[in-house]
């Protein structure tokens, strides 16, 4: 009945990625979906800042600063990896390599629409977009990983973004502290609901019509998946 | 764990057909795959349109396809001194898209990574310049070329390991690189496979995230 | 022969001016090059366009020339949890250019390859479009970006030979490598420098065409 | 008074490329400039195939088919060499990091129009660009090495070209086999002349207004500069 945590959010979003995809996972929540990709499923990371096949974090005291993550922290790399330019890098997001990019946002709209930048408009920090915007444009897939609603009750998954946007029309599942939603071209269907809430609770706090899909997956509250 | 091994040069290209668009790496034989060059024309698909620096010298190269007919368009930069082609070109059976060889490159690199078009300076004043669009930006004339994508990219690399990452051999990455980012599917033929985390992560020239099949060629 | 070795920081910047437009490599503190950031603070030159990824986190980085008020205008992906950048930037001191991190790895790219522009399909729909020439292609929207240029690059390397051809340290590779193409006068802080041939040539990622200058930092 | 073949124009253009320059020679003709750059010069050759520092031909026997030039013939790497793919060497010319190409002609034209190219009009053959338009308008300076005039003594410095042109107003120096010639905002300008050949001559065979610089040089018939 309580909204997933952080951590069991990123245990679901990590048991969906596709066996032997190419995935980017976006700074601030979605980088702990790492620790939560089964490692049978052959998943390999990319980093924008010039990483293939990013492996996890080193040990304490064996930190190399030269080797760190889009977030900056230290990481290593997994057998099979490679180092490269950001222009290499780049071309892999914008170019369609990226099977799969996990991303945070504030609001995504029943068309895909996503809001997801630092506009300092709240903030008074001065704005920041750094490569969401080339993923979120250029990735096969587009996942979003938030909660379902901000800190105040509002919606997030709305009718229109009402923040500036980042992209149109690129999110393609929603993955969120209640349900998992596909993004289709009939408008938002929820592919999962966590245990305990029903679909009149989730439309409640959704700004746009949501309706089932023909199978409704059921979400544990340790972030487990499981089919009807 | 992926796992980019294919059996053999017919495994390589496995899925082309009749009117796909094909880039073959290399200048001169430096780059080319003889083992793929030769599974495509024992396939003997028909209508392809080629992307290639070169059209083929003499003998056992892109030579065979046009001798046999399997192409209807190349683009290309230097299709000169290449019999074959020279042959079906008098005959007005194959169609030519004469390209300078860094506009080619450009714009092979634009489909790889997503960019829609680049304003080159390169033959504005020319003949080089007819049909397309002519952008002026800070005083200076440009010509706007569009990118190219292939359904296959053929490719000669020096090693590769098994998910996919691939090293060249000196001059023999020219084209290769790039061509190996442009292509729905991309097939290299290497020299020898390796385990992951064999290839120094530092020099791997094109990462697996690029490549679908590789295979070892056998050399005759 | 060609030498580019020069004996430290302030030789590495000899030449740089009020008004400049400075790149300088890395992302956060890999492949930022901290002898020279020292330099150019020391130096205390005014007025500066600053391109970079980052604006500095805090202390014995980038943060030193905001500070000092070095900087003018900064062209930028990413300036947050930058608290020097900040307080100058809340005092509306300083200039942003907010630029999405491929489309600045990609102008860069462009200035120092000779482009004139290119249609990115990155920013359209969004805040990013504004002030831009919109251009369809295939009934896709595309921004036309522009090149960017400087008269000073200053990245990290890890390895350069006595002719400038640099390697990079694992992810340190990352904006270095394209701002060393960009840049009238290019200094590049390396731990070691090697003689040519001692660097395998299949290795280096910024051959010596682009390095006009590489001297070894010093590490406090 | 015999106008200079090959190997003499080839030592011509050698002697004069600046110190420690970066330099691309075209194929054809100019490719065989390689033999008559003084080592002492520290001269940096460039193919456009992906080599920088490109060294003198194999001996017999030690010829690698994946280390050519850009003509295709063996070659090697010097000490301090890289390897690179296509779209970074052809960076390094369009984005003007070559200071001096060197590069055969049809013609050239007071203005510096270049035409170089095998259209296939003349031979029935397929038309060719290859490389060379691409550092026609990217090198720092280009330098055009060719007969004084063609087969049938046409002139080849011309007012305008009648050929389809590789590039405008890109030539700086014209090195023929009877003159040097400096393209300049005012016209062509002799600034070296074959041993026993008068101004009067080199204009009768030339299809454009030409005068002395200040200081004219003598070419000797091995290709040797000399001034007064």
């Amino acid at each position: 009945m309580n909204p997933l945590g952080r951590k069991a959010l990123a245990r679901l979003v990590g048991s969906q990625l596709p066996r032997d995809s190419f995935v980017n996972l976006g700074i601030g929540a979605p980088t702990q979906i790492a620790d939560f990709v089964p490692p049978a499923a052959g998943v390999i990371l990319h980093s924008e800042n010039g990483l293939l096949n990013m492996g996890p974090a080193p040990l304490p005291g064996h930190e190399d600063w030269d080797l760190i993550s889009a977030s900056k922290s230290p990481v290593t790399l997994a057998p099979g990896g490679a180092f490269f330019d950001s222009s290499l890098a780049f071309a892999m997001m914008r170019g369609g390599h990226i099977d799969v990019a996990v991303l945070g946002a504030f609001q995504v709209s029943q068309r895909g629409d996503l809001a997801n930048w630092s506009t300092g408009l709240d903030d008074g920090e001065p704005p920041g977009i750094g490569g969401a915007i080339d993923l979120a444009v250029g990735a096969r897939s587009i996942w979003v990983m938030m909660d379902h609603v901000a800190r105040d009750g509002a919606a997030r998954v709305v009718a229109e973004c009402t923040l500036p946007l980042t992209a149109t029309r690129v999110v393609k599942r929603i993955f969120t502290s209640l349900a998992v939603i596909e993004v289709t071209a009939e408008g938002l269907e929820v592919s999962a609901l966590l245990d305990g809430i029903g679909l009149d609770q989730l439309q409640a706090c959704t700004g746009a019509p949501l309706r089932t899909a023909a199978r409704v997956g059921s979400i544990a509250a340790d972030g487990g998946l499981h089919w009807p | 764990m992926r796992n980019a091994v294919v059996t053999d040069a017919a495994a390589a290209i496995a899925g082309l057909r009749d009117g796909h668009t094909v880039m073959v790496g290399g200048f001169g034989g430096a780059g080319m795959p003889p083992a793929i060059v030769r599974a495509v024309a024992d396939l003997g698909v028909r209508n392809l349109t080629l992307v290639s620096n070169n059209a083929g010298a003499s003998g056992d190269d892109l030579s065979l396809w046009f001798r046999q007919g399997l192409v209807r368009k190349i683009i290309c930069s230097y299709p000169r001194n290449a019999k074959d082609f020279g042959a079906q070109y008098r005959a007005g059976a194959v169609e030519l898209e004469l390209v300078p060889q860094g506009t080619l490159v450009e714009r092979i690199r634009a489909g790889g990574a997503g960019i829609g078009g680049f304003l080159s300076p390169v033959g504005v004043g020319t003949l080089f310049a007819a049909g397309k669009q002519s952008i002026s930006v800070g005083g200076r004339d440009y010509l706007l070329e569009l990118p190219l994508r292939a359904d296959f990219a053929f490719v000669k690399g020096r090693e590769a390991d098994t998910l996919g990452n691939v090293t060249y051999n000196k001059a023999a990455r020219n084209h290769c690189a790039v061509m190996a980012t442009a292509a729905d599917t991309v097939a290299v033929e290497v020299d020898r496979i390796v385990e992951p985390g064999a290839l120094d992560p530092e020099s791997i020239v094109t990462p697996c995230i690029f490549v679908d099949r590789v295979f070892v060629g056998v050399t005759a």
